[in-house]
């Protein structure tokens, strides 16, 4: 960590310590969240596109904690870790990865399109880009109605390359849409590398030509991004003033579960995992504030241990979804005429 | 009943509904100082105000995105496409968001999002301003697709569309907008999914929407003085399809003709076309007869784009050739 | 001859390609350095280098556009774009100017572009990553659009396809890279705009193309096992479409059942099934049977996922259906 | 004008004297051309959208001034002066808005699709935005065959909202192609504001999410037209480097000619054709540096109102193209069961 957010941890509250605390309890639960779902996949107990959050947990819990109720998320495919730290049980997550009923989305979206609307988490896209028009929508939909909160458009860097993002800066700007452009910086946007795709690489700038504010944090830092994010945020809230964060973190893996990561120099790999992992530098940081200590690391990580496994089990209880269902969700209003069951009969 | 043009049948609805429910909101391109290019939404800026009336920059992509995502926060954009042409640049938002979010995310949000827009083109508007892609929306579950043909139909399906829960893809025509016709004072909905017979008649069943239903209607009405009865099927909606009415109206004049302004192959006719022939083989006593566009870019020349477009002459044709049973050749 | 996959077969001409002829680059997302999502492209950045072989930023419609200036320019690029769904997002460029530049100015350049891409889905790839639009890029006049089922026909089209002065749209297949077959070892090239019969039969034409011309070839050898001879028709070009080797092989069998694996309404099956009621009605002793995907977003769920795709039950279903006459009930 | 560009005209050589009057010429000829084209707008010799460049006569020969034989050209749909001044003839421009096959475009293309590859002149485009890419890629072309030339992608104003000119901006910055953004900015894009449009109004400053350089100047005077283009011409040419360039100009009326121009204050339209008279502020230029007496102008209006004259004649006289040439040009590769004359007989 850069910069001890904590000088005097003595004038701590519990309510504090315990806050400070549950950042890591997050952060390894989703460390274990994603292993395990790679284990999953592996299994074949999931299937399609698949891609993990391991190196972004303090990218993805920093974000969370400073977020708000009444605040809303897109993110693109990249996405079991943010829905895990705004609060979604484990369980229904990975139900939606293993494809049933009983996950978060019905089994119908799986891993690159997870939902929950009870918490503000509005999914899940799978084209690159795209979701961020649909954040500056939900952005305008709150200014619209004077209500509070502000939208999280979540993206990689390679994704601040396509026409979307621009149009959605300036369309932002223009109307006043408080949304927070979150940049996750992971340096690899599947192969290519950042100066591969953008003129500019120093991402955070991408706003200049649309009066847009941006910064830059370090990802790794859970406690750095959070407070840049409430800075921002409530700057927002306050002023409709869209804003950029460029949060660098580092790739553990492939750009997806069966990716091999062969582009990258394995040398290069092993040492950004050591020196960017972000649960080892906030469990030294808790240390160094007495916050935690071994025993403590003990129990959360049996804790957690069990707490994925038990959502594995939920995941494997689940029904599929009934092909008979198949078009349940169809349509919001029902109308004569649609594609129905007879239809399913006819083809099958 | 008032008589109104189509125009003043949009223009009201949209400033009834937006009345009616203050989460209705209307985003465009030059909807509003401009008044709209088509007209649609004259006086509109002036009577609801810049915040009911969203003057948007050239992003269609963008602004499409923004209002499917204020569509999911609960507001009930009505989005106007200047032409179907534009809307390329925005399909991956409407295709690939749109028509998915309510089935994809197990019925969580819905996205109750109207986008019209005026599609086909007469007037020499040359190969990019003048064509039809209704037949690729029409394509996709999750969207519905409606394309009225008079005042009435327009100002119904306008409202049901509005008051829908799901994205409507509502397809206008720049030729229609100053045909006139009855619309009722009161309240009421054209329902989504349902055809017409517009007209009834016995010799050979016409297929069409939107101003093919108007050419189809001329053509019917001169075509009886030669004492053949033409009965028109107006689809209104093309998603979803009233494949019944269809059916049930080659089942009984046992011949059909199929028309559209877009192109020929792989075009709304094709289904129209495989639809009959696949319900209603045993009513046939013809092949359906297919009327469409040339399969050209659209070209400038007025001779040329006048011959590329489907026509009343080129609708007679094929109602004689399947009426006389005379067989097409693809050579 | 030399027993290679169809992923062997695109990699190796597009080498060849290259070899051949400097003005043929190659672009796209993650082709180089990454060797392709679906490795295509492997070993060609060692082999040609950063200025034959180009990575492209997440830019679509940017560098889809620029590949069509470039050849406007006299380049031969062909064009990766990952899947055929990220298209959305450039389908503008494709429609309203490659599509366009040859005729729209009078025939004064040329654009000599090839866009790859896979189409379909299998996999639980869900709703976003698993569609098909080249029903699509089939209705356009001035594009050309084949999607080969073998190795043999990926390499004579590529070939074909780069070797045109027209903008080709090549359809490939996630599930036929792995597929195998003989290929041979001299420069050939399959005409594009001219089907196969893949496979001679009486009793029943199938029409199929990519990877349902594969499913098709199965269930041809599985119901040869059970007396019923089928006759399969490869497609291999959408546009143009080969109506004359389609309609001589149903006039030969007097029944068809044509299938793809895009939606079921306003799909390339409507088409057909369109054109040959049109040129074969005579000779039909029963409709033509479509079969294709149901119509929803593609959902991830294993079991549900499978149940939207066509598959080679229910072509069996199909021609069983035709055989015997049982009509369809659209309810 | 704001700076007279010559302070030592008695140095000018005969030939640099005939270029200054050539520019003046140029400009009456694109402001008669577009006069009369009004008024066969009205006869209903041309139809579709029809868009004058009236008003921006000294940007659009300021730029032809600078440009080079080998350099290439896409404009959007307004673009009649800019294909005049490139050099084509007036009589096969009009014959294409009269659709003929004598048109530049054989008729095919109208008003918004000129043509003329001959003077690397690549078209007339209506979808806004949409020509900037290919502008890239023409680039793109001549760096890959190592080949003099730069390319300029012009556009108006409100087009730089859209996103195919952000992602050309990144591509040509990244791949080094010699392109010049030429941003003709009138102020309005139909009737919408640039202030309504664009969160960065000052347009000139759009690249700068992209590294890309940009400049403004005042689209009214030729000669600074021509100076800007000149030294980013020749910057991008000899470096790859692209650039924008926002030139100021006043849009004389509405949007196209069925634009009744309500949404503008008469009395500022008014003003601003007096002041913003690109021939105006030329002539008297001309005038005070005396390189042109009344004589000369007399004779000049003569001679274009002739030209312009034989144009609309070579037009009315061109044939129309043949309905069995519907097809013709189809394909540039013919290949089998292309539909043909035998559709075009059996849908009619
Ligand atoms: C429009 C579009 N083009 C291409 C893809 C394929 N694709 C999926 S993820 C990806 C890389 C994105 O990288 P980045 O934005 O950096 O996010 P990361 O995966 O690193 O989190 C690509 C090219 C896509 N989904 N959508
Ligand atoms: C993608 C797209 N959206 C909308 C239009 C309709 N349209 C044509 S011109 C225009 C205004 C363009 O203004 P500007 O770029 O400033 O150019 P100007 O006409 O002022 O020269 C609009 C909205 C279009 N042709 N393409
Ligand atoms: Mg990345
Ligand atoms: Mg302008």
């Amino acid at each position: 960590m850069t910069k001890p957010a904590l000088d005097n941890h003595t004038a701590l509250s519990a309510a504090q310590v315990a806050e400070l605390r549950h950042y890591y309890y997050q952060m390894v639960l989703m460390r274990r969240f994603e292993e395990r779902t790679n284990e999953m996949y592996v299994k074949a107990k999931i299937g399609g596109y698949c891609h993990l959050n391991l190196g972004e947990e303090a990218t993805i819990v920093g974000l969370m904690a400073a977020l708000k109720p009444e605040d809303y998320i897109f993110t693109n495919y990249r996405e079991h870790g943010y829905i895990l730290a705004r609060g979604v049980a484990p369980g229904p997550i990975m139900a939606e990865l293993f494809g049933r009923e009983t996950g978060v989305s019905g089994g119908r979206g799986g891993s690159m399109h997870l939902f929950d609307v009870s918490k503000g988490f509005m999914g899940g896209y799978a084209i690159v880009g795209g979701q961020v028009p649909l954040a500056v929508g939900a952005a305008y939909a709150l200014r619209y109605q004077e209500q509070p909160g502000v939208v999280v458009a979540q993206m990689g860097d390679a994704s601040t390359n396509i026409g979307a993002f621009y149009e959605s800066l300036n369309l932002a700007k223009l109307w006043k849409c408080p949304v927070l452009f979150f940049i996750v910086n992971n340096g690899y946007g599947m192969g290519s590398t950042v100066e591969m795709g953008s003129s500019e690489p120093d991402l955070w700038k991408k706003g200049a030509s649309f009066r847009v504010h941006g910064e830059q944090v370090d990802g790794t830092d859970v406690l750095a991004v959070r407070d840049a994010v409430r800075r921002l945020r409530d700057h927002a809230e306050a002023t409709g003033e869209p804003a950029i964060l460029d949060v660098v973190s580092f790739r553990f893996r492939g750009h997806s579960v069966i990716d091999a990561d062969r582009y990258r120099d394995a040398e290069e790999v092993r040492q950004g995992r050591e020196q960017h992992d972000p649960l080892r530098h906030y469990a030294t940081w808790l240390q160094d504030h007495a916050l935690a200590d071994d025993a403590w690391f003990a129990t959360l990580a049996e804790q957690v241990e069990r707490e994925v496994q038990e959502a594995i089990d939920f995941a494997n209880a689940g029904p599929d979804p009934k092909i008979e269902d198949i078009f349940t969700y169809m349509y919001a209003s029902p109308v004569p005429n649609t594609p129905g069951p007879e239809a399913a009969r006819r083809l099958l | 009943m008032t008589t109104i043009t189509y125009r003043q049948a949009l223009n009201s609805t949209l400033g009834e509904e937006l009345e009616r429910d203050p989460k209705v909101l209307l985003m465009g391109e030059e909807i509003g100082i401009f008044q709209g290019s088509y007209r649609i939404t004259e006086g509109l800026l002036q009577r609801f105000g810049p915040k009911r009336v969203v003057d948007a920059p050239i992003a269609e992509e963008g602004f499409v995105g923004v209002a499917i995502g204020a569509a999911m926060l609960g507001l009930r954009p009505v989005v106007e496409i200047m032409t179907i042409n534009f809307i390329l640049v925005a399909i991956d938002q409407v295709v690939n968001h749109a028509s998915k979010i309510h089935y994809m995310f197990g019925g969580q949000v819905r996205v109750p999002l109207v986008i019209r827009t005026p599609s086909g083109g007469t007037g020499q508007l040359a190969a990019t301003h003048s064509q039809s892609f209704e037949n690729w929306f029409a394509y996709c579950p999750g969207l519905k697709v409606v394309a009225p043909a008079t005042p009435y139909d327009a100002k119904g399906l306008l409202r049901a569309a509005i008051r829908d829960d799901d994205p409507v893809i509502f397809i206008e025509s720049l030729a229609l907008y100053d045909t006139k016709g009855e619309v009722p004072d009161e309240d009421f909905v054209v329902p989504i999914g349902v055809a017409e017979v517009k007209r009834a008649g016995h010799d050979v069943t016409v297929v069409a929407y939107s101003r093919m239903t108007a050419v189809a209607l001329q053509v019917a009405q001169r075509l009886a003085e030669e004492g053949i009865s033409v009965e028109v099927v107006d689809l209104r909606s093309l998603r979803p399809l009233d494949r019944p009415t269809i059916i049930a109206s080659v089942k009984k004049t046992n011949r059909a003709v199929v028309i559209a302004e877009d192109w020929y192959s792989y075009g709304v006719t094709a289904e129209l076309a495989a639809t009959i022939q696949e319900d209603a083989f045993d009513y046939l006593d013809a092949p359906v007869q297919r009327v469409a566009g040339l399969e050209v870019p659209l070209p400038y020349a007025k001779d040329l784009s006048a011959a590329a477009k489907p026509s009343a002459q080129s609708l007679i044709n094929a109602i004689h050739r399947v009426l006389h049973g005379t067989r097409n050749n693809h050579g």
